[in-house]
Formats: C-alpha cells, structure tokens, sequence
C-alpha cells in the first residue's frame, strides 16, 4: 500500500499535513502526536520581523465554525531559524514554512533565507485576512499574486513553492492558473474566509479586529468546490484544506482533486486528527482495495 | 504531561438551578494536576458546540475528575443534558497552576461566582490556613458552602444583592477586611483571585494600592489549550502571553489591564 | 413600540421576512403561519416559462448548513399571477416576488409584466447566468449588473426594486454601490455560496448538480460580514440573509446595518422561525427599552 | 392538518443491534394520522444535524407517537443517544398514505429493511388481510416478527443470506410466489411496496410485467417536509413530484426510473 505523494520535488510519506497557524511549531502539541508520523508540518506564518499580533478576543466560535484574527503574531524569521527550524529537524518530516509579507521585496528576503536554510517548501500566504495591509491584495489581484510568484519563484532555489489561495475570489480557477503559469510548484487552498460576529448584548463585534478568518466544518463545502474547480483549471498539485476534520472529509478533498490534504481547525477539537486521518486513510484503502493512494486524487464520478 | 482522552461521564448533577456538578472517569489520566490547572472538555459526535471548553479543575482522585461548572451558553447547556454513560472528551491537565504560599504568609482567596471552581482544590490543599472572600450576586448562586467552611479558616460570603453574608462586592468586602485588619502586614499577605474580569481588574489595584502581591486566574477564548493557535492572548509587561501555556495563572502585576 | 420599517416605498409592518425558495409561495406554510403576522412574503424565483428544475438528490445535508440546486424549478409566471398572486393577496402582508433570468430582456419582461400585475417588490436574483455571455454570472460582473439593473429600473414603475447580491465576490461594496447607483430600492445579500459535497463510498457528488448553494448557520459570518461591508458603503436599505435562525440572529444583522432581514433555511428547521423572530425581536425591544427598530440598524459599536 | 410541536420522549429504546422505538408523548397532535404519513422529528439545542429527519408513522394512540428507525448517520446517531424525559420537535403528519385497498382485493406487502416501519400499521389496519414479504440481510435484521404475525394472513421472510425465512432477495421470493399461486388473479392483488429504491425498482418491474396494480412510499433528501422548497423531488410521468407532498406514496406505475 502506496500512501506516498509528491509535491514538487518533495516526496511526502502521506499525504496528511498540518494547516498553517493551527499547529504551531509542532512542539506544541508534540506530548499527543508522533510528529515522526505526519507527511509535513507547515509551520504558523512568520515575517522578517517579530510581530505582536492582535488585541483579545482573537476568536470565537460559529455555528461549525469559527473566526480568528490573531494578526500574524510570530517571532520573526531570525528567531524561528534558531529556535525552532532545529526542534523540527529533529523529526522525521518534512518541514514547510508560511510567509507573510507586505510588499515584495519582503517575501524576497523571506524566501531566500528559508530556503538557503533548508526548509523543505515555502508556502506563500497571500490571503490572510487579518491585516489590513497583509496578504489580502496579493491573494485577489491576478496582476500582482502573478509578480509576486514570479519574482519569489526566481529566488527560491531548493525549497518547494507553494500559494496559498484566497477564498475571496469570483473565480478560484483563474487564480489557480496564474500560480501555476508564475512557476508555483503546488498550490494550497483554501485560506480562511473573511466573517464576522456581533455580541448582540453588548454591541461590539465578538473579536476585537471585527474582521475574522472563518474555519472549520462550515466552510469545508465551499473548499471542497473551490478544490475541484481549480483541479479542472490545472496540472500541479493541490494541497486540500478547509474544515478538513476526520478521514472521510480528506478522501472527500482527494476525489475532488487534491494530492495532499491539510487539518488545521480539526486540531483544535481532537489534538490527535492528523494521525487520525492517517490511519482512517489506511483502513479505507484496505477496505477498498486501493494499492496507490494517488489514484483517488481526481476520483470524482460525475 | 497532560493526556487526551475520551472519558465517561460517572455523574453530572446540579448543585443549583444553574450550575452542575460533573464526574468523569479518568483511568488514564496520567499525573496529579494542580489547584489552579485546567482541562478542554469537549462533546463528541456534533460539530456544534465545535470547540472544546475549558474548566477548572475542581476536585480529583479515586479515579475521578470532578468539573463544577456555570451553565453559560450552547456548549454547557448541552453538557448538562448528558448523563452517566455517555462520553466527553477530555484534554489535560493544562495550563500552571497557582504557586502555593511560603511559610508564614496568609493567603486570601477571592472567588466571584464560578471562580470558586478553580480556587476549591486551592483552599483544600492550603489546609485551613486560607481566608476566603467569596462573593455571588444572590446567596443561591453560591456554591458549596458546607464543604468550603470545612476547609478554610475563615469564610467571608457577600452577595450584590445582601440576600447571603455582607451585602456588597467581593472587592468592597475585601478593602473592609483589609483597613479594618491593619495590623496585618501586607508583606505577609498574598492574594489569589479567580472571577470575571472587571475582578480581576479591582484586585489588581487593590494589591497594587496596598502592595500586596498574589496570583489571579485569567480567561480567555481558547481553541486548542496547549499552546499552539495563539489564540487566547492576555497583555502582560511583557507583551502578549498565552492563558492556556503561561497562564491561566499569573503574577497580578504582570497583567496590563 | 414601533417595528415598521421601509424599503423604498415598501412601509412593512415589520421587518421579518422570508427568503425566497424557501417558503414556497406561502401557502405551504399557512398551515402553521399566520401569514398576516409576516413583515413581507419573498416568493420562489419565477421566470417567463416553467422551468423543471434539476434531477434528484437536489440538496444535502452539511455542517450547520445544507446544499441545494433545485434548478430554479417553477410555474412560470403566467401560472404565478394566476394562481399564487389572488392566494397571497388575501393576507395583510407585502408580497415581493424573485425574478430571474438568462438575458437582460427576460428579466425586463419579468419585472414589467409582475409590476403592471401590482406586486410589492421585485427582487433581482442576479446569481443566474447570462446567456448571450457565455453563461457568466450577472451578479459577479459589475457591468453588466448596473446595466441589468439600469434597464429594469426604467420599466418598474410601482413596486420596489431590490437587487440580491452575489456573495461570490471579492469586494461586497462594489457590488452594492452598483446597485444603488443604477437605480436599485434596495439591495438584499446574502444569496447562496456555491459548495460541493461528495459521498466517497459512491464516489458521486451528493447533489446531482456537482454544485449547490450553501446556506444555513454555516454561512452566517459570512453573510454578517458583507451586510456590514455593504453598510460603509451605500444608503440604500440592506435586507440581510444567511443563516438567520433565530431573533438574536436577525438583531445581529440588524446591528450589522440590515434594515430588514430574511429567513431562509430557518424555515426547515423550524417551521414557525419567522413568528418566533418577530415575537424575539418585540421582547429584545422591550427589554432593551428600544423604541423604535430603526434604532439597531448600524449600531455596532467598534 | 399536520402540526409543528415540541415533544417529550417517552421511551426510546433498542430493538436490535442497530434499530431503535423511539416513543414520543403527542398531547397537541391533532387528528389520527394514516399509514404511508410520515413525520419529521428535529434534534434540539445544535445546528448539526440541521435539518429534520423524516420518520413514517410505525404507531400511535394513547397520546403516543412511535417510529421505528435504523441508526443510519450522524443524525439518528444522535437521536440513539437521546433519553426519556429529552425533547425533539415534531412536524406532521406529512404526505400522502396508503389508499386502502378496495374489498376482495388481496394487499400484497413488500418491505425491505426498514421498510417495515412505514407498512405496520397497514397491515395492522388491514387487519389479518394482508400477505406481507418481508426482506432483510440477515435474520438479526428483521424486526417485530412476533407482532407482525399477529397481524397478517401470511408472513413470508426472506434474507440475502438465508439467515431466516428464504433465502434470496424480497423481490425473488415475490416472485416465486406470483408464479406459483398462478391460480390468484393480478387483477385480485394490490401491490404495496416500502424499502430501498433499488428495491422500489425492482417491485415496479413485477408490477408493470405481471400487470399488478399498487403503491410504493418512496424516499428523497428532504428540507422542509411541507412542499415550499422542492428538495424533495421524483421523476413522474407527470414530471418532478414532490415526495413530501404528493408522495410518499405513489401510484407504482407514475414513477420514472
Ligand atoms: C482557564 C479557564 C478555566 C475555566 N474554568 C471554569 C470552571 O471551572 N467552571 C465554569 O463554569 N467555567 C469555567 N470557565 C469558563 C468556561 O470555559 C465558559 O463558561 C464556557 O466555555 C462557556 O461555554 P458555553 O458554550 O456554555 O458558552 P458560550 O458563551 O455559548 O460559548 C461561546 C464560546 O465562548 C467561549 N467562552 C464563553 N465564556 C467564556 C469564558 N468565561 N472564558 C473563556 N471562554 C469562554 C466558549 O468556550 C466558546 O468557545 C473557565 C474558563 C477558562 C479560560
Ligand atoms: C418519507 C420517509 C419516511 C422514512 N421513514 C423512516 C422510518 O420510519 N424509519 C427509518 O429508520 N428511516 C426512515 N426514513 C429514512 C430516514 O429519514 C433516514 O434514514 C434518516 O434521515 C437518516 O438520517 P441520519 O442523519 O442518521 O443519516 P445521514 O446519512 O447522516 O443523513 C444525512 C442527510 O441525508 C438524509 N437522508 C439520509 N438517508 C435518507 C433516506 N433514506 N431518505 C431520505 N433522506 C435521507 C438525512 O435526512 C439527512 O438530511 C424515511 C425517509 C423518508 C423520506
Ligand atoms: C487560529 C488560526 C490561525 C491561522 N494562521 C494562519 C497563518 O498564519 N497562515 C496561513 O496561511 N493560514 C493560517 N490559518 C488558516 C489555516 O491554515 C487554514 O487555511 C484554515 O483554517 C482552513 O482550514 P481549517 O478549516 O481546517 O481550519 C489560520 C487558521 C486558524 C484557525
Ligand atoms: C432550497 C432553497 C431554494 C432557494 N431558492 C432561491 C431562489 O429561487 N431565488 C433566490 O434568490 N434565492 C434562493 N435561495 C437562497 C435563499 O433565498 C437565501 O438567500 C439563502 O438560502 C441564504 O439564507 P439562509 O441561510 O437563511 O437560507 C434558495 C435557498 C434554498 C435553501
Ligand atoms: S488556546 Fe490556543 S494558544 Fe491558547
Ligand atoms: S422537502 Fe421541501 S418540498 Fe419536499
């Protein structure tokens, strides 16, 4: 039984990762998962420098979802290469980092030291809604998330590249196409969607940046469409993610057309999801007889 | 070390109209926690209530972990429907507990409402040596009070409403206490409040008025309680802490109101 | 205590109405709903000729949410004013009646006739492709919105006009102001997310379309999201939808900047939901020692 | 007129490994309903499961309301979970029954798996006029034997894997006994069919190749129950049908397959 799957140049063990921003550096939830055991870690997204992130609340719950704009709190790419790029080294997994930046120049620099640093992939976060001059732009703009790939893509040497797609878009497969015409080696989807709730008592938004990013099972309808139209539009490999809890829901994304699969809010509600939906994706390969994990991908019967 | 583990509920009865009392197996829970920990219990085969919700621990042992806890919104409204038999999920123990007092020190316990929950194992470990300021908005709303008197060397209830002990807040209680006890050093004093922010916040400049240093328990909306999500920021000196890893307890004068 | 509020000329006597498809054409409620209690009937979509509609399974179920595709199945509008207009117009409430259409003409054609026939509102459901542009969406292409709206604007002389907005696009504001700028009364949002569900024992999509709208709580900061968004950008009344189940739901919308709002998938749930927000909303007054409803709307305190 | 209400449970217990009686308290029920009515029962306190989950009327009377359902999905397993004394909501009777069967005329029943539930209180009505082919996987499967027997003229069961009654398909044996009680005149025999849709099927082939008149109950994804949303579709003769509304129960020979 063949559960490997490639990304690029990255060979994965299994096709199961962790969402950026949900799992930390793997250290944190290291006590409940074998991290030798997942296909790639992606780590929170870091910057050039430090970030204190957004005042409480920075989540709340909705209806099988919920909202949070924690504002890109990291420690900065200097301090990650020297406390945690080693811990994860320690591990037998891959390792992929998210970057944020606010103009090109940024993700440049970013790119470049993480991957003369070794990481395994770079996955470009255009999409995070959280700061006002963040992602966001990069993440709808054909134009700009296209220059900002290219000029990235020419500065990466080693590390496999990686878009993050917004959500927030009419059409997922025209951004999907441009990730892939400006040298993205996969692309990754979806992000967040922008949401929002208001204590009705007290008439305040219920975080404090009133604009969230909404995940969990409430959304994975909308990932899992967005997952199928962008595998129609292109050849590279998608990374499936979005409300994304038990191994149902990630075989459901692999039919659809991704080649890896990502949990990010599932965590939250089981520390041990991502070994969960690997052994879930073993026994239903087992069950039904399936030799090659890759053959899901894309399985979809109309 | 803190454990996930699927646990059955051995008793889930009200102490109150709106409080339970609730029991879980816990065989596999692995170390004693500490007076001030806590754990994410979350309810299993529904994404809604997705999130798991934290409480206190409030009392262990014999293979037990008992929760009291405030019927708030969705996530305890269902709780308090499940029975004996069924399952929770439980995550824990999680979070620092509070640093018990030196020799010689008098602690003062101040609970507000269902803060009483994480100060119990406190005032139980601290063996009739604590002072406890507890305060509820009417004398129904407090809880345990037989099992707390037994623990404590002193008790001091007050309600907002004067239906139970003083009439007054927790805080307006605990400044009479203080003036009207002056001959107590204030050095030989430490403070432990757990209750609902504005609290919190009163303490703070209680202690900091009377230079009166202690602990105070924190809240903070959580999604994963080990760390990882940054979610449940509290400002401190020292810029933003998580509750669930550094807290929930901490030092009164590193918290920024 | 006054609940009445206005949508262009519309005076409702309240401002709970219900989402169109999901209420049928009130009849099949009357059972359970006093249909005079209503602030306004939103009936099923109509267009020139019946329609069939989608073969089966036309919905599933999702977390917190459900997908349909019911094809825009109806009578037609020629059946409508014969047999569903005399049925509502014996109950005291306002009727405003879903149009669409795949050219610019038919939905000319639409509003003129039901205008003339004196129906309350006309709501452009723009979530409908265009056929002479090669299927595209009327609601995601801001050109041929305002020119869609434009012309109908110079055929409806009485009743009300309201635009449904698309939730499917990047930025909510630029839709809305180019539907107040064309001429709309009013502009109700959200219509539903496109979504995709699949069995991965049968290996087919739940619904026989592929592709369905999502609605339900699932969608509900979502659609909070662009009421607000739409709000810091036009001054025409917003009637908001998505989601709403309840009265703290309706208020939070209204906090939000909806002057009226719609409900929708709330109706499954719970058949008398419309009667049970209007009665929430009259208690949250009270309590709140609120006078008058036009008070909440846009009351969010940042 | 159908009716929307909260309603107590009053027993909900196992009949076998995965079935469930769930019985409800009905006091605001208002008129007795027919078999073929069907009811939807909604999950309280959660949006997920959402929608409500249509049951067939099993029983009623003595202000009672029994269903009889298989533990299916997410929905029913949590209805499993529920306990006297816990409420659902209620909305029904919904559709369309069985029109009952003119004198003289022998009612053939055919209910695959859960099936059953929605042809009892047919054959209960018909009182011990009834032939009734009841069809499972396997012996374990097949519930209410005892009552059923009591019921009906003849109870013939059939299993896929021969574990009780026959073995083979509901729809083989059927067959067999058309075949061999030639001497019954089609025109004699009314069909009435609940089970699986490939079942369903399969009942319209005998029916049209034998010249058998009936009805069949079918199933659709449904929303609201009451014919505004039209989740509920199925192909006619006549074009889409609303199950809710003009079905359950249908004339075999108006549906397209
Ligand atoms: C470290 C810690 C220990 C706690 N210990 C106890 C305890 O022992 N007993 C007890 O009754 N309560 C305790 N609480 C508060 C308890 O977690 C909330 O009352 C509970 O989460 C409410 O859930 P709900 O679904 O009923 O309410 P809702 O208001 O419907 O919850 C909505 C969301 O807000 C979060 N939330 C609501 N209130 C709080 C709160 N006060 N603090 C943090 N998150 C909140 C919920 O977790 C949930 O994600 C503790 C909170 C923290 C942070
Ligand atoms: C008119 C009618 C009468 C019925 N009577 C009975 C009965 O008496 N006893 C019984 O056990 N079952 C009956 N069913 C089937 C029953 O409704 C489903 O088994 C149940 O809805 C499954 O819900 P779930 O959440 O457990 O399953 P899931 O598969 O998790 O449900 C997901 C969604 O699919 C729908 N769904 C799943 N299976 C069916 C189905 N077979 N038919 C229609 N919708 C379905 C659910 O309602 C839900 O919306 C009846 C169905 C219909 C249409
Ligand atoms: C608390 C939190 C923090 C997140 N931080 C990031 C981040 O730093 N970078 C990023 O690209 N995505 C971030 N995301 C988005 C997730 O990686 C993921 O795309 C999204 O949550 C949808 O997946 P899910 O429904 O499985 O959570 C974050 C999500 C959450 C819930
Ligand atoms: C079964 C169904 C049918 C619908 N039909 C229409 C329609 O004909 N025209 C329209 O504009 N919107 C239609 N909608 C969208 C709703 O009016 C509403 O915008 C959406 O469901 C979101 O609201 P909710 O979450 O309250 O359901 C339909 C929705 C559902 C669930
Ligand atoms: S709850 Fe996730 S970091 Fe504290
Ligand atoms: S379920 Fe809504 S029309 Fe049948």
């Amino acid at each position: 039984m063949n559960l490997t799957i490639n990304i690029g140049k990255l060979k994965l063990k299994n096709p199961v990762m962790t969402a950026s921003g949900t799992f930390g550096y793997g250290e944190e939830y290291s006590e409940f998962v074998d991290l030798n055991k997942l296909g790639a870690i992606v780590v929170k997204g870091i910057s050039i420098k430090p970030k204190e992130g957004n005042p409480p609340p920075r989540i709340c719950e909705t209806s099988c979802g919920m909202l949070n704009s924690i504002g890109l709190q990291n420690m900065g790419v200097k301090e990650f290469l020297k406390t945690k790029l080693p811990y994860i080294r320690k591990y037998d997994t891959k390792l992929i980092v998210n970057i944020l930046g606010n103009t090109i120049q940024e993700y440049v620099k970013l790119s470049g030291t993480l991957d003369d640093a070794g990481v395994d992939g770079i996955e470009l976060n255009v999409s995070c809604p959280n700061v006002k001059k963040g992602g966001m732009l990069f993440g709808t703009d054909k134009k700009m998330l296209g220059k900002l790939i290219r000029t990235v893509r020419n500065n990466v040497k080693n590390s496999t590249l990686i878009t993050k797609l917004s959500p927030n878009v009419s059409d997922i497969r025209e951004f999907a196409k441009v990730a892939e015409e400006s040298g993205s080696d996969a692309i990754s989807l979806i992000n967040t969607i922008p949401g929002m709730a208001i204590n009705i008592k007290t008439r305040k938004p219920k975080i404090a940046n009133m604009i969230g990013g909404l995940s969990g099972p409430a959304i994975k309808p909308i990932a899992v469409r967005m997952v199928y139209e962008a595998y129609t539009a292109v050849k590279i490999p998608i990374i499936g993610i979005g409300g994304i809890m038990n191994y149902e829901d990630a075989i459901e994304f692999m039919l659809a057309g991704a080649t890896a699969v990502a949990a990010g809010t599932a965590n939250f509600v089981n520390p041990v999801a991502t070994l969960d939906i690997i052994k879930g994706i073993e026994s239903f390969m087992k069950e039904n007889n399936i030799m090659d994990l890759k053959e899901l991908t894309g399985g979809l019967r109309c | 070390m803190s454990k996930y583990l699927i646990a059955e509920i051995k008793d889930n009865r009200p102490v109150n109209k709106n409080h339970n009392l609730l029991v879980l197996d816990s065989p596999g829970i692995p170390e004693t926690p500490s007076p001030g920990q806590f754990y994410m219990v979350g309810i299993e085969g529904t994404n809604d209530p997705l999130l798991k919700r934290p409480f206190s621990l409030f009392r262990e042992g014999n293979g037990e972990i008992h929760f009291l806890y405030r019927i708030k919104g969705k996530g305890t409204g269902l709780l308090r429907q499940m029975e004996k038999g069924e399952k929770v999920s439980l995550l824990g123990p999680l979070g620092n507990g509070y640093p018990l007092p030196p020799k010689n020190i008098t602690p003062l316990l101040i609970a507000g409402g269902i803060g009483i929950a994480s100060l119990f194992p406190l005032a139980a470990k601290l063996s009739d040596s604590a002072i406890l300021f507890y305060g509820g908005r009417t004398g129904d709303e407090l809880l345990m009070l037989d099992e707390l008197k037994g623990m404590v060397k002193e008790l001091i209830i007050s309600t907002d409403n004067g239906s139970a002990g003083k009439k007054g807040t927790v805080i307006d209680v605990l400044n009479i206490f203080l003036t009207s006890n002056s001959q107590l050093l204030t050095s030989n004093l430490l403070l432990y409040a757990c209750g609902p922010s504005p609290m919190l916040e009163a303490v703070s400049r209680v202690a900091s008025e009377k230079g009166i240093k202690g602990y105070i328990s924190t809240e903070g909306n959580m999604a994963c309680g080990v760390g990882a999500c940054l979610s449940c920021a509290v400002n401190t000196k020292k810029g933003y802490k998580r509750v669930c890893k550094e807290g929930p307890v901490f030092a009164i004068e590193e918290i920024v109101w």
